[in-house]
């Protein structure tokens, strides 16, 4: 620091001078002795990510609608965007500045401060979830050590903007839209938040970057191998990530062929695109979800492969990387990470162009009646399973030594959350028995819809 | 209606006043419904038709007997050539012309009836699936239905209001050559079905979608005068090909070409359960689905042998029912006067009828078209109580509407 | 420098006929943002699902697997006008229908073009002599900008009738201040026989404000009188159909009033 | 059963409500007194040998300058016997019970006699106008049916205002009409 200064105060007049003087000094070829490489590496990482992340954000929904048209296309036997562009990739392009151009209506009846303000809200918290997710062993926006709880918590703000914008809407079938989706999302949140804390139970953590490192090794060492429930964890956080980010079969808040548009049927233009923008990013955040916590991160599975990613990305294992492979390595754990995500955005559409739209009582039961439990069963299945003592098993140390020092804490918390589940069990019977539920049985009429008269 | 106790005190919320249409994603066309929901709940559905009314009557009652067979297409226009035949059934009725039509005309009239039929059933079930949501299968029926329009374009040079039956035969002769290219038709068909039912029939969601939703019990079937798949699907073995059978119906029923059997019934070989479920047991959604998917192959079968009976006519026979028995100078002919007749047909919706008064005029004095879906859309009401919003599209759907002749 | 500025665009450049202070509006820039403008809009033109009668039959034939409306980029029909450019008018007009068509016309966001597709929608067809229910042609009810008549047509003239409206957006000047697309001509006039309905083509023409407009009265200063009268005649346009979408009769009258500005 | 059985098993339950029949047409018909046709209809639906429990079509014929004949087309789902019946009414003052309460399927038929032909139907529930706008002027379906100018502004085509029955071209000089 201080022989940079000095050279600031009398600076060489043969050198360079201002910004280009100060760039050769931070990233100058003598740049590691002055700065060691962290810092180097650190600056060098944010300018990355200064570059990923607006990409991930912006191109990302570019494609992906592209992508949708054409997977549907495909699967309908026709052809999709075709003359916009090679097979129609620039199709997206012109929407959004065809978009961008028309008439920006608000409805008359309508708030209009709640209605401008709902697809802003809502993109920001679909945006927001970006700040936390990991593209690579140093390429992480913020690595908040209440990673996983963070995303839990920003999921929940773009319910806040849907509402907002159906219900300024004043607009019939988007309030119908609007009651839709916060029936779904809210009991939909607890199914995708318990699978969360499974995670975390094995982790240990809920920093992102820990969860990713804790599945470091071969393929066997990724989360959703870890124990025999946890791919139906897995199965259990994608059905819920669907129904979170409103996509068949689980589209009911913007249903076409019921409500008309669902909550933005009053929105046109520019305002329209943005609730787009937020859908296709959420895509791509619940994929990015799945694929850090249960399959690996920006793991390959390949233990070599992985163990020099780590070590070339000046991870934390100390040693001290040239710039350039640091650079490589996080773009490759990068690409890791982004192609698991693509085969379940993948998935997705293939999902939403095959299956038929469930009905909100059928979704409700889905929830409650078996995501529910079945996921706090795997819950404590997990924690069991993690009370296994693997370690002493493998280890030297004497066993009561080594032993109660991790035993102790989980056992308590295994014996906490089976209490809560008890609990939860004789509630849940009180609350799903009752005569409501049985007079459906005992009379049809009152869903089948045969006359009473 | 006296809304059950458990919803009082469960769900009860504000009721509030839902307009449906005329112009909504799936009300078939201009349909309007005024909804009165609790919350998701439907208390009661009104729909109110004529946004389409397009005064076929008099229309009717200003042109001649053969320029009314256009404004028949154009009222189902999903099954136009169905129309077709029935008005210039009920015409040739009314002229006395039965005896006059060759016997090649009659199995040609039949075949194109059926095509037709699996032509409007492929387009309910198509719309049906995008009701419920998947859109997938409405486009693969698309895609076999366009080689169906091919046939008709081919024999008609029209796409969907063809025009070609008139009375005392067809507008243009028919082009034998089209044999061949119905039956590969049919024989690429047969794998379709098993694949829409693979898609959709019976997908898990879908079944759960409409299985028990609008349960339409046998006697109101009967009282609101519902026909057609809306009739059977309640299990009430009504066929007017079956049970008052007109153009060549009477030698396939009994050569056995087509059954009626209940869907719960067992048939001895598999391939068979298909065509003979024509006949559902609930009477909800799906039973009316079922009915139509049945139908298709039904229908395939009949062609078929339309076909094979084309195939062993003489020479005579093909030479008499080339074209038309009316000559084109003879276009305006007269029926005599206070002279009034009335024919029914099995449309793909249901009972079709026409009652033509003649006055001895070469024009028709008074022309009434008994719709099917008119009648099918009435019972909307009855069997919407207590559905979910989401169950109303879906019982829109399988009563399978067509807005050009319920409001005519 | 004035030189410079009478370069002459394409088809989107400045008539000959317009007078010379015209011509300084148009520069280079500016038309090359209309080009582009104009490109993406010509080439996301997306239909509102509005069908009447057999004509949606064709046109839902049109967007299925033979003939791929979305080849051209006309693939997502949109249930509500709101997000529609483009409406089909597809089928009978009855005067039952006709003021729904009004409003949902109404309700679209400019700039919005109408395909009158039947023999019905352009002049009565079969039902012009007899037909006492049938609107004769809905350019009474609506601005038509393409007739196309048959009964009905077939797809393929459907995908040309989406041509012509591709071709007509490529004519426009939005951002060089044709906002009511008069000056480029593809604005269709209004029927004279129901202007006492309608109004006169300046109320009709509403203007739209888009970022486009926006970047007009950024380059050339507040729009004058004559545009004056095009925002009022926008609010009171807007008046009657901000309801909610697809005729809630009852509940569109909850809220009338003026435009959003 | 065929026409003739019906018509004698029903002439020993209802002999005063048959004015007549014509069994000479190729639909045989009954004509029916007007202030009997519901207990008739109601003999017709619940006797398990008629069992008509089918309405098919209800449909009003206009006369001028005397009467309007409503005609019924009846059928049995389960015996196959069609039957058609007539009810004359006079073309100034159309009035008839209706059959609502006897096949709910009349509901809109009747409706649609009503807005079309400006039949009344007494006892209808709901009474009003089906296909045409609700408030549409005249009956059009009668034959002296004078158009409007315009609905609402809009225009109403080539006779507004004029009688649409104007001679067809088989009716004009120099076109010969031939039997088939």
């Amino acid at each position: 620091m201080i022989p940079l200064l000095a050279e600031a105060l009398n600076p060489n007049p043969a050198g360079p001078t201002g910004v280009l003087w100060l760039v050769q000094k931070l990233v100058g070829p003598d740049a590691f002795e002055r700065w060691g490489g962290t810092l180097t590496l650190v600056g060098s990482l944010g300018i990355l990510l200064l570059l990923v992340v607006p990409i991930v954000a912006t191109l990302f929904p570019l494609f992906a609608i592209w992508l949708e048209r054409k997977v549907s296309a495909h699967m309908q036997s026709r052809l999709g965007p075709m003359e916009v562009g090679w097979h129609g990739w620039l199709q997206t392009l012109a929407d959004g500045i065809k978009l961008l151009g028309k008439e920006d209506i608000i409805p008359a009846g309508a708030d209009k401060p709640l209605f401008i303000l709902g697809p802003i809200i809502t993109l920001a918290g679909v945006f927001v979830m970006l700040a936390v997710m990991p593209m690579g062993p140093h390429l992480i926006p913020a690595d908040l050590n209440l990673g996983l709880f963070f995303l839990a918590a920003a999921g929940s703000i773009e319910v806040i903007g849907v509402m907002m914008a159906g219900w300024a809407s004043n607009n019939k079938w988007s309030l119908f839209g609007t009651m839709r989706l916060a029936t779904q999302l809210v009991s939909y949140e607890v199914p995708l938040g318990i699978s969360f804390v499974t995670v975390t139970a094995m982790a240990g953590s809920l920093s992102m970057q820990e969860i990713v490192r804790q599945q470091h090794g071969w393929i066997w060492n990724w989360f959703i191998f870890r124990n025999p429930v946890m791919p139906l964890v897995f199965i259990i956080y994608f059905t819920a990530s669907l129904a979170e980010t409103k996509r068949a079969p689980f589209d009911l808040p913007e249903a076409e062929s019921e409500l008309v548009a669902g909550f933005h049927t009053e929105y046109s233009g520019m305002r329209f695109s943005i609730f787009f923008l937020a859908e296709y990013v959420a895509m791509y955040v619940v994929a990015a979800i799945a694929a850090v916590i249960f399959l690996g991160g920006w793991h390959t599975g390949i233990g070599p492969f992985d163990a020099w990613i780590q070590g070339a990305s000046g991870g934390w294992g100390g040693e001290d990387p040239s710039l350039a492979m640091a650079v490589i390595a996080n773009l490759v754990g990068m690409h890791v990470v982004f192609a698991k995500a693509w085969v379940l955005i993948f998935v997705q559409m293939w999902l939403r162009w095959t299956l038929p739209r469930i009905r909100l009582d059928q979704v409700m039961d889905l929830c409650l009646k078996f995501l529910l439990p079945a996921s706090v069963v795997f819950f404590m299945v997990t924690i069991g399973w993690e009370l296994l003592p693997f370690e002493s098993w493998t280890s030297d140390i004497p066993f009561i030594k080594d032993h109660l020092q991790w035993r102790l804490p989980r056992f308590a918390v295994f014996l906490v959350y089976s209490c809560l589940v008890g609990y939860w069990f004789f509630w849940f019977k009180r609350t799903f028995q009752d005569p409501f539920k049985r007079s459906v049985k005992e009379k049809p009429w009152v869903i089948s819809g045969v006359s009473t008269t | 209606m006296a809304i059950p106790q458990e919803l009082h005190r469960d769900v009860r919320t504000e009721e509030f006043l839902l307009n449906m249409g005329p112009q909504h994603p799936s009300t078939h066309g201009v349909l309007r419904v005024v909804v009165r929901t609790d919350g998701e709940l439907v208390l009661e559905a009104t729909p109110h038709v004529g946004y389409l009314h397009r005064c076929f009557e008099k229309c009717a009652e200003n042109t001649t007997w053969k320029q009314v067979v256009p404004y028949t297409d154009r009222m189902d226009y999903l099954a136009a050539m169905c129309n077709n035949i029935t008005y210039t059934l009920a015409v040739e009725k009314l002229m006395g012309w039965e005896k006059l039509i060759p016997r090649k005309t009659t199995i040609v009239r039949t075949l194109l009836f059926e095509l037709q039929r699996i032509a409007s059933h492929l387009m309910s079930i198509g719309t049906y699936g995008l009701d419920v949501g998947a859109i997938t299968p409405f486009l693969h029926c698309f895609r076999e239905r366009e080689r169906l329009l091919e046939i008709f374009e081919e024999v008609s040079g029209q796409r969907l209001n063809y025009s070609y039956i008139t009375p005392g035969g067809f507008q243009y002769p028919w082009p034998d050559a089209i044999n061949r290219k119905i039956k590969g038709f049919c024989e690429y068909f047969e794998e379709r079905i098993t694949e829409y039912n693979d898609l959709l029939s019976y997908n898990g969601i879908f079944i759960e979608r409409t299985k028990s939703i609008g349960v339409l019990s046998p006697q109101q079937a009967r009282a609101y005068g519902c026909t057609g798949p809306m009739l059977r699907g309640s299990g009430i073995a009504r066929d007017l090909r079956w049970d008052q059978p007109y153009l060549l119906y009477d030698e396939l029923k009994k050569e056995g070409v087509f059954r009626v059997r209940y869907q719960g019934d067992k048939t001895p070989d598999p391939r068979d359960q298909m065509v003979d479920w024509s006949l559902g047991e609930l009477g909800d959604c799906w039973s009316r689905y079922m009915v139509r998917a049945a139908e298709l192959e039904q229908s395939r079968r009949i062609v078929l042998a339309c076909l094979a009976k084309l195939d062993k006519l003489t020479d005579s026979e093909k030479e008499a029912g080339a074209g038309n028995i009316i000559k084109e100078a003879d276009r305006a002919y007269t029926a005599p006067k206070g002279e009034e007749a009335y024919f029914k047909s099995e449309n793909p919706r249901g009972e079709l009828g026409y009652y033509v008064v003649s006055d001895g005029k070469p024009k028709a004095y008074r022309v009434k078209a008994r719709a099917p879906s008119f009648n099918n859309l009435q019972v909307l009401t009855e069997i919407s109580r207590g559905a979910m919003v989401a169950d109303l599209i879906a019982i829109i759907g399988s009563i399978d509407i067509v807005l050009g002749e319920v409001d005519r | 420098m004035t030189e410079l500025l009478k370069i002459q665009p394409g088809h989107s450049g400045p008539q000959p006929n317009l007078p010379d202070e015209e011509f300084l509006k148009y520069n280079v820039m500016l038309t090359t943002v209309d080009h582009f403008v104009n490109w993406a809009r010509a080439a996301s033109v997306w239909p509102m699902t509005f069908g009447l009668a057999c004509c949606a039959i064709e046109m839902m034939a049109a967007g299925a697997s033979k003939y791929d409306l979305d080849r051209f980029g006309s693939g997502p029909f949109r249930a509500t006008p709101r997000q529609a450019d483009l409406m089909i008018v597809a089928g009978t007009v009855t005067h039952k229908m006709a003021p729904r068509v009004r409003r949902l016309y109404d309700q679209m966001p400019e700039p919005k073009y109408v395909i009158a597709m039947g023999a019905c929608v352009c002049r009565g067809g079969p039902y012009h002599l007899y037909g006492y229910h049938v609107v004769k042609g809905v350019d009474l009810i609506v601005p038509v900008d393409v007739y196309l008549p048959g009964c009905p047509p077939r797809p393929e003239a459907l995908l040309e009738a989406v041509f012509r409206i591709q071709e007509k957006i490529k004519l426009e000047r939005t951002v060089q201040g044709d906002r009511d697309r008069t000056g480029a001509g593809t604005r269709p006039p209004v029927n004279p026989r129901v202007q006492h309905l309608w109004g006169t083509p300046e109320a009709q023409h509403k203007t739209s404000t888009t970022w486009a407009g926006w970047l007009r009265g950024l380059l050339f200063g507040p729009p004058d009188e004559h545009e004056h009268g095009h925002d009022e005649g926008h609010g009171e346009g807007h008046g009657d159909d901000h309801g909610g979408a697809h005729g809630q009769d009852a509940h569109a009258s909850a809220h009338g009033g003026g435009g959003h500005h | 059963m065929n026409f003739k059985d019906v018509v004698a098993h029903l002439k020993e339950r209802h002999s005063d409500a048959i004015e007549g029949t014509d069994e000479t047409k190729r639909d045989p018909w009954i004509v029916v007194k007007k202030d009997k046709l519901v207990e008739l209809c109601k003999t017709l639906r619940d006797d398990p040998k008629l069992d008509y429990d089918h309405l098919s079509l209800i449909s009003a014929v206009d006369y001028p300058p005397a009467t309007i004949e409503i005609v019924y087309h009846l059928d049995s789902l389960r015996l196959n016997h069609p039957l058609v019946l007539k009810v004359k009414l006079p073309r100034a003052t159309p009035k008839i019970p209706s059959l609502v309460t006897v096949w709910p399927t009349a509901d809109w038929h009747e409706r649609e006699s009503y807005d079309l032909m400006g039949i009344e139907f007494e006892g209808h529930p709901n009474l009003t106008r089906i296909l045409c706008a609700e408030d549409w002027v005249g009956f059009p379906l009668r034959k002296d049916y004078k158009w409007p100018e315009e609905y609402h502004g809009v225009p109403c085509g080539p006779f507004a205002g004029k009688d649409v029955n104007i001679p067809p071209e088989w009716e004009q000089e120099g076109f010969t009409t031939r039997k088939a």
